[in-house]
């Protein structure tokens, strides 16, 4: 993987406020394009704003967002889309009026203009197929986002993303709800998306996933990032098995582990 | 699109394109059959239509009358009366359409629509495609200051509806009322009666002390009234329709407005509406009318008003008419007799005999400007005394004296 | 100053009667989402069936808000169960238009029965006043509608709050399929929401017969007060409909003491589109129904 | 509201394989609406010869609702945004042309453009703060405005003539232009239907149809996509005015004399979302179906049962509103793909 030194998404001290709630307090995150930062932690953790911070979504009580140097800490939406970030959305957004080919042609017609490619609609619509053919949707082009299963519509969020031709791409749970055998294929083309360059952030709460592709993880807890680093070392620290199964769980690998370094020795 | 729809397409498109150009079909012939056909547009609903259903009955009272009569006799043969009626749901712009439809159908001869602003649209219609108009309803008297030369008003122009009340106030009010508060509803017809009424209040020396406007059709004068109230006028006169007419007079009551002298309304007064919804309140309320039962004047066809009123109190299951009835009569009399002292169904020869017009009526003298306002004939004032509309004003038809202070 | 203070007291009774005709509405559009084109019409079909009491046995207007509200709560659950629910699911404007069809049927099937005719329901004591010192006056019908609004609002609030109707009605608005699952019947629920609104609404109408004037050309102007009102008040809170009568009655009593009388409309247009536009869940509203996206 | 109509009708044939021939289908989707187009111009120039008057006459009518309906739809049926105070702009373009050829003696086509330009300002400012709103809200908010600037015309006597209405001088010495006759303005109406119909064959065709599309499914999710949805929705919401305005204008001068309660008179609104609801929203079709048969239908229930014709016209919408909710087009293409055409079906789609 090239370890490039300059990262393509520079978040700092970002922060948001519900009312009298603390969604995200003081979080810093930086992605680098060619490597995976996975983002766990349990539910109300903050994950999802945390996202919709770095999508403009959600715009910050505090804190600053720069996407290839560019400030956009409260820039709508749209600013980031086209500055190459790139979201799917936990709860599955399709266009339902639209075809499937359709829902990923927005995508394609409305991406930066980079390439200095027309952005015309045939122009859209071959390279709607295209990607669809690339998310494993081929040949589904016509049907309704309606008539998808579970995964297809998951594929179907992803082209949409991909459409834009994305240089970061934000993963909102997208492997929640997927059995076992579609989850692989899954990682596979997350994996392919990294090796193309792509900078890539995953929240999840599926752990042997991220345990397995993610290159660095970060823990969320009550809004404030708890600790970060390898998933290995992530997954075996005290506070991270408290903050998911609570005190007793804790205490008890705590002792398990004792055991085990002692027969080890 | 596959290649089927795409040539399916093609195919329709030419198909309907030659359609047009089949032959148009003749005019369908009017008015030579042995029937006088004159064509109303009514507002059968919306805004207006009690007013409209009003116009009608007086313009089936006309037909029967005038068949019964032998029917319109011009130019050596008799023409039997047919009033055909299209509701345009008190809307100006699909007057105007309605009458364009007659004029296709071969009526040339109109009855104009209720209210001022379908008026004026028709007389634009009627003036373009060389129609003819008796306007029984419309009385702005901006309608006439257009140059049109094809449409006549039986009624007295809207300048005169507050002035005659003000003139009889002036002629029977004992004690003399020195101050005049006025509240006009905020369309054409009633601001022109208001400014009508205003300069002849100044020319006989009254003092104005309020002119308050409220929005049209409205049920709320409150703010009107609780202006006025502290001003303490000795006359309070609304030119209104009946919804106004009916809430300054019962907001009044509510608020303890009591002007010294009295009430004076155009427009609702006279209609029943009035007197039912109000019971005690509304008595000694002056209402300016375009005709009354006493009003002077006869001819042929309904004899005197008296007559006018037992041939409508028969064919409407002993109903009194109000003037909304008897000016849509008058209306279709004068077209009538233009055909008959015209000799012919000839639009420009009725127009001419219309214009020329002078004879008394049931309806009172019928005569107009070259314009096309019957200015000749005088409003009349009713006052409401015990649950009845009395002429009062001008004196050869006042039925009883005037009661005043009104509301003592 | 008698004559501001005259404005303010008028202007708060007619804003009660506002109230009255406007509560029904809100309900309808909080709890369902189903905005109710022909509600104007049955607050006047309220005033006819009044009128018809009164003209056949003579009963006080008042009195027959009652019988008016129990036929106008039969009507209406007929209106939502056979008719309005069969849309009820589908885009917004759907609802508007079913809702403007069923106005134009019912105001010319009244324009049909009762004629174009202005009129009243003549009461002995509607017309009189309280008098308060420098001739300030309350007129008793108004005064009589205004607590009716007022002790209907409460009625209202007291049945959806404490009641198991009025918390199923609740619960269906707030998330239907929840609410199935819980066994609450929707489609019983949807059409006894639609008939209490009818009622409340049958209720204003005998009211407004009993004080002022009207005809079938108004039910457009009752259902236009009825957005205003039911958009101040905020929706989502029973007592919006309440708030936004009273505001809107002092807003045309006050604008119509300070700018030339036929502006008194204009304003409580601007105040309207003033509010939607910096404060969509009005004044006591929850911001959850103005965000609520339609389909 | 799905999407599909003639300029897009490439859905309606068999499943398009990644590799079939692009060219070809696209090439022909996105000529058939410019020769049905083509062959609606040709059809009313045949077609005038042939009338009368007062058919003359209820024809530029149907044009001038075919112009409004499809001008509504570009914001209530792509974007979803159902405004209810559209006849705002109408009476906007009629009194500011009014006010342009009386006051300033401008000629009607120079007024008739400026009106629209003037419309397309009030809607883009309006726009602003109201656009944020969502559903019933937006159509409350925007039916506000209308009657809010229906009051300000009535207000302002000496400039509009207030409640007394103005008239547009159309014949005599200073007439800026003459009255163009019921031939003229038959012409002027069926170039005005086809101008705005053509602006929606680009629209629902063009990247901006798409954009509208997707803000009507799902806003964040168009945002998402790089849709810049505020930009989108102003223009549609202000081009929609803008044309609007401009029909409002030529009607103006028409009638020669306009009031304002009839400028701003909410049933035209209504008529215009009745029209594009009962012919199908969202599609370019759809409000052309929708203005010609219930424009048709009302007139011929008015002259056939004067005394009903209302309550007629009530009882037709609430059974085309329940039978067909989501409009003919889209019933009819739904069903042609599904092959299925029971209306009773199409009934329960929407039930509770």
């Amino acid at each position: 993987m090239n370890e490039s030194p300059e990262p393509i998404v520079r978040a700092r001290n970002l922060s948001k406020r519900f009312g009298g709630l603390m969604a995200v307090r003081g979080l810093d995150l930086d992605l680098y394009p060619g490597r995976l930062l996975g983002v766990i932690g349990p539910n109300g953790a903050g994950k999802s704003t945390a996202i919709n911070l770095l999508t403009g979504h959600a715009r910050p009580t505090t804190g600053q967002v720069l996407v290839d140097g560019q400030d956009l800490t409260a820039a709508r939406p749209w600013r980031f889309a086209r500055a190459g970030v790139a979201r799917t959305f936990q709860i599955v957004k399709p266009f339902r009026g639209m075809t499937v080919a359709d829902n990923v042609a927005v995508g394609a017609l409305f991406r930066a203009r980079t390439d200095g490619g027309r952005r015309t609609v045939t122009a859209a619509r071959r390279a709607a197929l295209e990607t669809l053919d690339r998310v494993g949707l081929g040949g589904k082009g016509d049907l309704a986002p309606a008539e998808l299963s579970t995964a297809d519509a998951r594929r179907l969020e992803l082209a949409k993303a991909l459409a834009l031709r994305p240089r970061v791409l934000l993963l909102d749970e997208v492997l929640a709800g997927l059995r076992r055998g579609e989850i692989d294929p899954a990682l596979q083309l997350i994996d392919s998306l990294r090796r193309d360059g792509l900078a890539l952030m995953m929240v999840e709460h599926v752990m042997h996933a991220v345990a397995t592709i993610c290159d660095e993880v970060v823990v969320l807890h009550h809004g404030e990032v708890l600790t970060t680093g390898k998933p290995a070392a992530v997954f075996s620290d005290d506070r991270v098995i408290q903050a998911y199964l609570g005190e007793r769980f804790a205490r008890r690998a705590a002792e398990a582990r004792r055991a085990t370094e002692g027969n080890v020795r | 699109m596959s290649n089927r729809a795409f040539a399916g397409a093609a195919v329709v498109a030419l198909l309907l394109v030659t359609t047009a150009c089949g032959s148009k079909q003749a005019p369908e012939a009017g008015g030579d059959s042995g029937r006088l056909v004159l064509g109303a547009s009514l507002s059968l609903t919306g805004a207006t239509a009690k007013e409209g259903i009003l116009t009608r009955e007086g313009y089936e009272v006309c037909t029967k009358v005038v068949n019964d009569k032998g029917g319109v006799a011009a130019g050596g043969t008799k023409y039997q009366l047919e009033i055909r009626f299209q509701d345009d749901t008190s809307k100006a712009d699909v007057s105007a359409q309605l009458v364009d439809q007659y004029n296709d159908q071969g009526v040339k001869l109109i009855l104009g629509p209720y209210g001022s602003g379908p008026t004026d649209a028709v007389a634009a219609v009627v003036e373009r495609n060389g129609q003819v108009m008796a306007d029984s309803a419309g009385a702005d008297n901006k309608i006439f200051a257009k140059g049109y030369r094809r449409s006549f008003a039986v009624l007295s122009p809207a300048t005169s509806y507050v002035a005659s009340i003000v003139q009889a106030i002036n002629d029977l009010a004992t004690p003399k009322p020195k101050t005049f508060a006025f509240i006009s509803a905020d369309d054409g017809f009633s601001k022109t009666a208001t400014q009508g009424g205003i300069s002849k209040a100044k020319e006989l020396g009254f003092e104005v002390i309020a002119e308050e406007y409220v929005p049209n059709q409205t049920t709320d004068v409150s703010s009107a009234l609780t202006k006025i109230k502290p001003k303490n006028p000795d006359v309070i006169l609304g030119s209104v329709h009946l919804s106004e007419g009916i809430a300054i007079v019962k907001q009044s009551k509510e608020l303890g407005v009591r002007p010294t002298g009295g009430f004076g309304e155009t427009v609702a007064p006279p209609i029943p509406d009035f007197v039912k919804t109000l019971a005690g309140s509304a008595e000694g309320v002056l209402g300016s009318t375009q005709w009354t039962p006493k009003t002077a004047g006869s001819e042929r066809f309904f004899g005197s008003a008296t007559d006018y009123a037992a041939t409508f109190k028969t064919q409407f299951g002993g109903r009194d008419p109000v003037y909304h009835n008897a000016e849509a009569t008058a209306a279709c009399l004068a077209l009538v007799l233009a055909v008959e002292k015209a000799g012919s169904t000839d639009p420009d020869k009725v127009r001419d005999a219309l214009a020329a017009l002078d004879t008394p009526s049931f309806f009172g003298p019928i005569k107009f400007t070259p314009e096309g306002m019957n200015v000749t004939k005088q409003m009349a004032v009713i006052q409401i005394q015990n649950g009845k509309a009395v002429p009062v004003w001008p004196a050869d038809s006042a039925e009883a004296p005037l009661k005043w202070p009104a509301t003592a | 100053m008698a004559q501001f203070l005259q404005a303010t007291v008028y202007g708060l009774l007619q804003g009660g009667l506002l109230a009255l005709i406007a509560v029904g509405f809100s309900l309808v559009w909080g709890v369902m989402n189903v905005v109710n084109l022909s509600h104007g019409a049955f607050v006047l079909a309220g005033a006819y069936v009044a009128l018809q009491l009164h003209d056949a046995v003579g009963l006080d207007p008042f009195v027959s808000m009652v019988p008016a509200a129990l036929l106008l709560f039969g009507f209406g659950y007929v209106v939502q169960r056979y008719l309005v629910n069969l849309v009820v699911n589908g885009p917004i404007f759907i609802t508007l238009l079913l809702t403007f069809g069923l106005e134009l049927v019912l105001v010319n099937l009244m324009l049909y029965l009762f004629t174009a005719d202005h009129q009243s329901i003549p009461t002995g004591y509607a017309e009189g006043s309280l008098v308060l010192p420098g001739d300030v006056r309350i007129p008793y019908g108004r005064l009589i509608a205004a607590l009716l609004a007022l002790a209907l609002t409460v009625a209202l609030v007291y049945v959806m709050r404490r009641t198991r109707t009025g918390l199923s009605i609740l619960a269906t608005g707030m998330d239907r399929g929840a609410a199935r699952l819980m066994g609450i019947k929707a489609r019983h629920v949807y059409a006894l929401t639609f008939g209490i609104a009818a009622a409340m609404a049958g209720a204003a109408g005998a009211a407004v017969g009993a004080v002022s004037t009207f005809s079938p050309a108004d039910a457009g102007r009752f259902t236009l007060f009825s957005f205003v009102a039911s958009v101040l008040g905020g929706l989502g809170n029973m007592w919006g409909a309440l708030y936004g009568g009273l505001v809107l009655g002092l807003v045309q009593a006050w604008g119509g003491q300070l700018l030339p009388g036929t502006l008194v409309n204009a304003v409580a247009f601007a105040v309207l589109v003033l509010v939607l536009a910096f404060r969509p869940q009005g004044i006591a509203g929850k911001p959850f129904y103005a965000s609520r996206l339609e389909v | 509201m799905s999407i599909v109509d003639v300029g897009q009708g490439q859905e309606v044939a068999g499943p398009a394989t990644p590799s079939a021939p692009v060219t070809a289908a696209s090439l022909r989707r996105r000529t058939t609406p410019w020769v049905l187009l083509a062959a609606g111009l040709l059809f009313g120039i045949g077609l005038q010869p042939q009338l009368y008057p007062a058919q003359e006459r209820l024809v530029s009518t149907v044009l001038m609702f075919v112009a409004l309906a499809t001008a509504w739809n570009l914001i209530g049926g792509f974007a979803g945004y159902a405004s209810f105070g559209q006849v705002a702009f109408f009476g906007l373009g009629g009194y500011g042309t009014a006010l342009m050829m009386v006051h300033l003696n401008m000629s009607f086509w120079l007024a008739m453009a400026a009106s629209a330009v003037v419309a397309f300002l009030f809607a883009a400012l309006v726009g602003a703060p109201l656009l944020r709103l969502k559903g019933h809200y937006f159509a409350i908010a925007t039916l506000g405005v209308a009657e809010g600037l229906r009051e300000v015309v009535t207000n302002l006597p000496k400039l509009t003539g207030g409640g007394g209405g103005i008239t547009i001088p159309t014949f005599g010495p200073n007439a800026p232009t003459r009255w163009l006759g019921n031939d003229g303005f038959y012409l002027l109406f069926l170039f005005l239907a086809v101008a705005v119909v053509a602006v929606a064959i680009v629209v629902a065709s063009s990247r901006g149809g798409y954009a509208l599309r997707a803000i009507h499914q799902d806003e964040d999710a168009a945002a998402a996509m790089g849709i810049n949805t505020t930009l989108a929705k102003t223009l549609a919401f202000a081009g929609s005015a803008a044309l609007t305005g401009a029909v409002g204008s030529a009607r103006a001068f028409q009638l020669q004399t306009i009031y304002p309660d009839r400028s701003f008179d909410v049933a035209i609104t209504v008529l215009m979302v009745v029209m594009v609801v009962l012919g199908g929203s969202g599609t370019v079709l759809g409000p052309i179906i929708g203005a010609i048969s219930v424009a048709f239908a009302s007139e011929w229930l008015r002259t056939n049962y004067t005394d009903v014709h209302i309550f007629l016209l009530g009882g037709m919408i609430i059974v085309a509103v329940v039978l067909l909710p989501q409009g003919f087009t889209n019933y009819v293409r739904d069903a042609v793909r599904a092959r299925r055409f029971s209306l009773l079906e199409n009934v329960r789609r929407y039930r509770l």
